[in-house]
C-alpha cells in the first residue's frame, strides 16, 4: 500500500502516521510537503494528519484547505482512491468541501486529550472493512474544536444516507450525549462522502497502534485499507 | 490609494456559539445580569491597496469567500476606510 | 538621555566593577546591556558559589551545566537532553502568555543541543487551591501551557501541581524539556571560529519583553506591575518551524554552533557564544528583520521577541540555510559574524554602538555575596489537635478530606488539556507518580519524574531538599528505572534577606549530598529568586527534575495494575513523619525543625531492592509513597486499578503516623501469592510487612472503615 | 430598552499579532498580493437592557475592562445601536 502523508507547516502528526502504517503493513509510507503540486507516483493512499495547518490561526484547516497540493488531493479523491482526514486533516476536508460540515469549539471550551471510545457504525468502507459493525474501538483524540456540526436538514441527509462511520458511545457501545466528549451533534466522530472513500475523522488511529501505548485498535484501519486497495485494485 | 477594509464575521443563527454562550454566562456571574445575547465573532483589519472603495470592497468580499468566512458556519459584514488621505 | 545606573538594575559596586574593566564609562547603549547581562536572571551573580556545590559529572553524564542543556547516555548511541526553567514573572502578570512563552523557551534550548524535543513536563505552585483569584490564575496558566505545547507537538507528559497560599501572589510556573540527540552530533555554543557567521532564523525582532530579564530578578511591586515590559507574545507554530527548520539544517551538517534567543535576546546568545568559545562576534543591528519600525540598536540587542536561534556556521554554508529557511517560512539573516578581537560590538550600518569584552557581558559578573543567618529554630511540634485514631471516624475523616484537597485530588482537568501523546511515544501518561516515554530510536523507555515540597522545605531546608529529590528518584527505582542524573530550579524569595539566603544554601546542600550519595549528578538547573511581592513571600521551592532508564521495556512495572487475590506488602522503613506532612497542614499542628533523617545507605538499600523486585516480576504493581502518605497511596491505586483492598492493620497509637506519615523510603507493593517469598528475599534487610489483600470494590480496614471505591473515586475527583 | 453593543477587540500595536501575520501570509499565497498588514481580533455583540445609550456604553466599557479585554495586549472599541424600535 503506498501511502502519502500530507505534511503542511504546523502538521504534528505527520511521522506518527508514517511509523504507524509502516509498523502495522510493513510498507511504505511518505511525506509530502502541501508546496508539491502532484502527489508521489503511484499513491494509492492519502492521509491528511493532525496537528496545528497554519497554526489554525483563522479557523482550523481554513488556511491549509488553500495550500497548493490539494488540488492533487481532490483529484486523488475523485479516482475514488482512498482520502483519510485524521483531526486537523478532518477540519482540513470540511474546509475543502471534500466533506459536509464544521468542527466547532469543543462543548467544554477546552482541549481535550483522552481515551475515549467509537462504534463502528460501517465496516463496508474501505478504512473500516476488517472492523465489525457495531465494534467499539478504544482510541484517543486531542483537539480543542471537535464537535461536528451540521444544519439540521443536511444533518438528517447525511444520517439518512449512512455516511456517520465512527460515533463516540461507552465503553459498552450505547451512544448518548454523555459519551460524546465534545459535544458533536448526533456523536458524529467520523463521516464520509457519498461515494465512501474519503473519511474524515477527529479520532487518531496512529495513536493507537500498539498496547505498549494502551491501545492497538487503531491498527485495524491500516489492515482494512490494505485489504481494500488489494482487493479494488485487484492486486 | 491604501484602504483599511474591517471584516465583521459572527456565527450565523443556529450554529451553536459554545463561546458566547460561556461568555454570557461569566458576565452574569460578575454582575452583568441584563443581558440577552452575546455572540463571539472575529474582527479582521485588512490594509490594501485599491484604486477606489469599490474596488477595495470587492477585493474584500472575495477574500471573505475565498479564505476568511465559512459560509456555512459564519456570517459577516464588511466595511471600508480610506487611510491616510 | 543617560539612564542612572540603579535604573537598569546595577548597584553602585557593579557600577565601579564596570568602570575599572573598561577604564572609561560605558555609554548608554552599553550600561543598558550590562544591566540586563548582570541582573541575577541573566548571571547567577548571587548563586554561583552555591551552584558549585552540585556534583555534574560521572555516572550517565555526557554534558554537564555550562550548555543550553545537560545531556545523559541512554544507549546505543542516543543521548537525552534535559533542563527546567522557570517563568515565574512573566506567568504571575499574564499567566496565559507567560506560561505559553515558558514552554516555548525551554523547548528552543532543548533544540539548541541539536536535540529533538520528545516530552515535556510542567511544574505548577499555585496559590489557595479553593480561591477564585487561583482558579482563574491556574486556568490562563494551564490553557497558556496546551495552547503552546499542543500546537508545537511536543506532548507534554507530566509535572506536579501544588497550592498553597504562599503562592497568591507569585504563582510558579517551571518548564522542563526533554530531547534526544545521537550523541556524536551534540551542538555545543564553545566552538565558535573567528570568521563564521552569526545568522539569525525564526521571528522577526519587536519590541517584546525589552529587560525582561532584569524584571525577572527583582520584586514585583505595584510600580513594577506597570512599568512591566512590552508583552512576549509566544508563536507555537512558528515555533514547529523553527524546530524542523533547525534540525533540518543540524542533519546537514551546515552549522557549527546554536544558541537559542532567551533573557537578553540577541546580547546574551551572541556574547554567550562568543565568550564560551573564546572569540569576539560583531552584531549588525540594521541587518536584523524588524516587526516595529525605528528600533534602537540597544532595543533591538535586548529585544526578546520569541521564536528566534541564532546558528553559527561557515559563510559557505549560508545560502543552503536560507534555502531551508524559506521552505520553513522563516526569516533568515547573516547579523554578525565571529571575530577574533575578544569584543562584543554592535554596529549600527557604519556605526560602533557597544564594544564591550564579550567575556563580561556573555562570561560571568562579580558575584554578589549576600550574608546568610540561619533562621530562629522553629517551635515544637504542639499537637493542637491530637490525632486519635480509636476517635470513631477520625481516620476515614481524614482520609476523605485529603482525598479532596486540591493538592492530593485528581489532577486530569489539568492534564487532560495537554496533548500528551502526540509523538506516540508515551507509555505512562499523565496521572502516575512517574511518566514513561519510549525512546524509539533505540528502543528504550526512560521515566521522568519531578517533584517540589516547600513545606518540608520551610521546616528544614537541608533534609527538605533532600526528600524532596528523593521523592523524584523513589518512583523511578519502583517503576524499575535506574537515574540517570537531575535538573533543577530553585525558586525563593529575595536573596538578599540574609535568612532567606540561608534557606537557600541549605536546599542547595541538601540536593548536592543526594545528587553525591546516590550518584545522580546535576546536569542543568535554572535559579529564579525574588519571588515575593508587597506582603507575601514564597516558601522555598526548589523543584528537581529526575530522568532514569528501564533495562528492559518489560521491567516496567506500573502503579494501578492490582490483581485480584494480590498480597498487599508495605516495603521499606518505618520512618515516614507527620512532620510537614500534608495531616499536620489540615490539622493545624506546629512543625517542629529537622524533621527527617537524611539516612542515604537506606536509600541506596531501598532501590537495590525496588529494582530486583521489578527485574524479577516479583510484584504486579509497586507505588512509592509520597504526598499524603500511605493511605493516600493505597486509595489511589484502588481508585486507579477498580479493585479494592482489605487491610489488616492493627489498631494502635501509631496508626496516624502509620497511615498519614510522610518521608522516607517506602514502597506499596501487590504481590501474586505465588511470589511471596521471592518477593520478601529480595528486600531483605529492609522492613517488609503484608499489610493487607486486594480485592472486592471497597477500601476497608477491620471496624476502622469500610468506603466503596466509587466514592472514594468521586470525592477524589471533586 | 434593548441595545446591540458590538465590541471591537484588536491586538494593540506592537504586540505580536501571531493570527494576523499568519492569515496575510495566506492571503498573498492565495493571490491577494496588494496587502499591507492585517490584524486579526474579536468582534463580540452583547444584547443588553440599559435605560438609555450612554448607560449601555457605559456597562459595555466595564465589561471589557472586567472580562473581555486584556489591556495588557488589546486595545478595543465600542458602538452602540438600538434594538427593534
Ligand atoms: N539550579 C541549577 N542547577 C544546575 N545548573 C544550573 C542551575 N541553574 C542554572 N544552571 C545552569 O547554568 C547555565 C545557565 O543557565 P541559564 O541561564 O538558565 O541557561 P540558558 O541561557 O540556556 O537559558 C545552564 O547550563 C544551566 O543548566
Ligand atoms: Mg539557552
Amino acid at each position: 500500500m503506498k501511502t502519502s502523508v500530507v505534511v503542511f507547516p504546523g502538521s504534528n502528526c505527520d511521522l506518527d502516521v508514517v511509523h504507524a502504517v509502516r509498523a502495522t503493513l510493513q510498507t511504505e509510507a511518505s511525506l509530502v510537503w502541501h508546496e508539491d503540486s502532484e502527489l508521489p507516483e503511484g499513491t494509492e493512499l492519502v492521509v491528511l494528519p493532525g496537528g496545528f495547518s497554519y497554526g489554525d490561526y483563522l479557523r482550523c484547516g481554513a488556511m491549509a484547505a488553500k495550500s497548493r497540493i490539494i488540488g492533487a488531493v481532490r483529484k486523488h479523491a475523485e479516482r475514488g482512491l482512498p482520502l483519510l482526514g485524521i483531526c486537523n486533516g478532518f477540519q482540513v476536508l470540511t474546509e475543502t468541501g471534500l466533506l459536509p460540515g464544521a468542527l466547532l469549539a469543543n462543548r467544554s471550551l477546552s482541549f481535550i486529550c483522552d481515551y475515549c471510545h467509537v462504534r463502528v457504525e460501517r465496516n463496508d468502507t474501505p478504512f473500516t472493512c476488517m472492523y465489525g459493525k457495531g465494534q467499539v474501538l478504544r482510541i484517543p483524540i486531542a483537539h480543542y474544536e471537535g464537535l461536528y456540526f451540521l444544519p439540521a436538514a443536511d444533518l438528517d441527509a447525511l444520517e439518512r444516507e449512512g455516511r456517520v462511520v465512527f460515533r463516540y458511545c461507552s465503553p459498552e457501545g450505547d451512544v448518548d450525549e454523555r459519551f460524546s466528549p465534545n459535544g458533536s451533534l448526533n456523536g458524529i466522530a467520523g463521516v464520509t462522502n457519498t461515494r465512501g472513500n474519503v473519511l474524515g475523522m477527529m479520532p487518531h488511529p496512529e495513536r493507537a497502534g500498539e498496547s505498549l501505548l494502551g491501545s492497538s485498535d487503531g491498527a485495524v484501519l491500516w489492515r482494512s485499507l490494505h485489504k481494500w486497495l488489494e482487493g479494488s485494485l485487484g492486486k | 490609494m491604501t484602504f483599511l477594509v474591517k471584516i465583521l464575521i459572527f456565527p450565523k443563527e443556529g450554529v451553536l456559539d459554545t463561546q458566547g454562550k460561556a461568555v454570557a454566562r461569566s458576565l452574569k456571574r460578575i454582575g452583568f445580569e441584563a443581558l440577552n445575547d452575546v455572540r463571539v465573532g472575529k474582527y479582521i483589519q485588512v490594509w490594501l491597496e485599491a484604486g477606489n472603495e469599490a474596488e477595495a470592497i470587492a477585493k474584500a468580499g472575495s477574500m471573505c469567500g475565498e479564505l476568511l468566512v465559512n459560509n456555512l458556519i459564519e456570517d459577516h459584514r464588511i466595511e471600508v476606510e480610506r487611510c491616510g488621505l | 538621555m543617560k539612564p542612572d545606573f540603579r535604573e537598569v538594575g546595577l548597584k553602585e559596586s557593579e557600577y565601579r566593577a564596570i568602570i575599572k574593566i573598561l577604564g572609561r564609562e560605558p555609554n548608554t547603549p552599553e550600561l543598558r546591556i550590562l544591566g540586563v547581562m548582570w541582573s541575577e536572571h541573566c548571571s547567577y551573580k548571587s548563586t554561583r558559589p552555591l551552584l558549585a556545590k552540585f556534583p555534574n559529572t560521572g555516572g550517565a553524564v555526557v554534558q554537564g551545566p555550562g550548555e543550553n542543556a545537560g545531556i545523559v547516555d541512554a544507549g546505543g548511541g542516543w543521548g537525552v537532553a534535559f533542563k527546567v526553567e522557570s517563568h515565574n514573572h512573566p506567568s504571575a502578570v499574564a499567566p496565559f502568555q507567560g506560561a505559553a512563552t515558558g514552554v516555548g523557551g525551554i523547548i528552543r534550548d532543548i533544540l539548541a543541543m541539536g536535540a529533538r524535543p520528545v516530552a515535556t513536563l510542567d511544574g505548577l505552585c499555585l496559590g489557595d487551591g479553593n480561591s477564585a483569584h487561583t482558579r482563574s490564575l491556574a486556568e490562563g496558566i494551564v490553557k497558556g501551557i496546551a495552547g503552546y505545547g499542543n500546537a508545537v507537538g511536543v506532548p507534554t507528559v507530566g509535572g506536579k501541581t501544588i497550592y498553597d497560599g504562599c503562592y497568591n501572589g507569585n504563582p510558579l510556573v517551571n518548564a522542563m524539556c526533554v530531547g534526544i540527540v545521537p550523541l556524536d552530533s551534540v551542538v555545543s555554543s564553545k566552538t565558535a571560529k573567528p570568521g563564521q557567521l552569526a545568522i539569525l532564523v525564526g521571528s522577526r525582532t519587536g519590541r517584546d519583553g525589552i529587560a525582561g530579564a532584569a524584571f525577572a530578578s527583582s520584586e514585583l511591586t505595584d510600580d513594577t506591575r506597570s512599568s512591566r515590559p512590552k508583552i512576549q507574545i509566544g508563536d507555537p507554530f512558528v515555533e514547529k518551524l523553527l524546530i524542523e527548520c533547525c534540525l533540518d539544517i543540524h542533519s546537514r551538517g551546515l552549522i557549527v554552533g546554536m544558541q537559542d534567543m532567551g533573557a537578553a535576546g540577541i546580547t546574551s546568545s551572541s556574547s554567550e557564544i562568543a565568550a564560551k568559545s573564546g572569540t569576539g562576534i560583531v552584531i549588525r543591528s540594521d541587518l536584523v528583520p524588524l516587526r516595529e519600525e525605528n528600533m534602537k540598536p540597544w532595543e533591538i540587542a535586548l529585544s526578546e521577541s520569541q521564536e528566534r536561534m541564532l546558528l553559527i556556521a561557515e559563510p559557505e554554508n549560508l545560502p543552503e540555510i536560507e534555502r531551508t529557511a524559506r521552505k520553513w517560512e522563516l526569516e533568515c539573516a547573516p547579523i554578525g559574524e565571529i571575530t577574533d578581537d575578544g569584543l562584543f560590538v554592535i554596529m549600527d550600518k557604519d556605526e560602533m554602538i557597544v564594544s564591550l569584552p564579550a567575556g563580561m557581558v556573555g562570561g560571568s559578573c562579580p558575584v554578589l555575596p549576600w550574608p546568610s543567618r540561619k533562621p530562629a529554630e522553629k517551635t515544637i511540634m504542639q499537637r493542637t489537635a491530637a490525632p486519635s485514631a480509636d476517635q470513631p471516624g477520625y481516620i476515614l475523616d481524614q482520609l476523605l478530606g485529603m482525598l479532596g484537597d486540591p493538592n492530593l485530588a485528581d489532577k486530569s482537568e489539568i492534564y487532560h488539556q495537554y496533548d500528551y501523546m502526540v509523538q506516540t511515544n508515551t507509555v505512562i501518561p499523565p496521572g502516575s507518580g512517574i511518566s514513561v516515554i519510549r525512546i524509539r530510536e533505540n528502543g528504550r523507555l526512560i521515566g521522568l519524574t519531578m517533584e517540589v515540597d516547600p513545606w518540608k522545605c520551610d521546616i528544614d531546608p537541608f533534609t527538605g531538599a533532600a526528600e524532596t529529590f528523593l521523592k523524584a528518584l523513589r518512583p523511578l527505582w519502583v517503576s524499575g528505572a535506574e537515574h540517570l542524573a537531575m535538573t533543577n530550579c530553585l525558586n525563593y524569595p529575595s536573596p538578599e534577606n540574609p535568612e532567606n539566603f540561608w534557606v537557600l544554601s541549605r536546599s542547595v546542600e541538601g540536593f548536592a549530598a543526594v545528587a553525591r550519595d546516590l550518584v545522580c549528578p546535576v546536569v542543568s538547573g535554572n535559579v529564579s529568586l525574588y519571588n515575593e511581592s508587597t506582603g507575601s513571600r514564597i516558601l522555598p521551592s526548589p523543584l528537581v527534575g529526575v530522568v532514569g532508564l528501564y533495562e528492559k521495556t518489560e521491567n516496567l512495572l506500573r502503579e494501578s495494575t492490582l490483581r485480584d487475590g494480590d498480597l498487599i506488602f508495605l516495603a521499606g522503613t518505618s520512618g515516614a513523619t507527620l512532620n510537614g506532612s500534608h495531616l499536620a497542614r489540615r490539622t493545624g499542628m506546629e512543625p517542629i525543625s529537622t524533621p527527617f533523617d537524611y539516612l542515604p545507605e537506606r536509600e541506596v538499600a531501598f532501590m537495590r531492592s525496588a529494582l530486583k523486585t521489578s527485574r524479577e516480576n516479583l510484584a504486579s504493581s509497586g507505588r512509592a509513597i509520597a504526598g499524603g502518605g500511605l493511605l493516600i497511596s493505597m486509595a489511589k491505586t484502588c481508585i486507579a486499578s477498580g479493585r479494592g483492598i482489605r487491610l489488616d492493620i492493627p489498631v494502635s497509637a501509631k496508626l496516624p503516623e502509620l497511615l498519614f506519615g510522610e518521608g522516607g523510603a517506602r514502597a506499596l507493593y501487590s504481590v501474586p501469592p505465588s511470589c511471596e517469598n521471592q518477593f520478601i528475599s529480595a528486600w531483605s534487610g529492609i522492613p517488609v510487612i503484608r499489610i493487607g489483600e486486594a480485592g472486592g470494590s471497597e477500601l476497608s480496614m477491620g471496624t476502622v472503615m469500610n468506603i466503596p471505591l466509587h466514592h472514594l473515586e468521586q470525592i477524589w475527583r471533586r
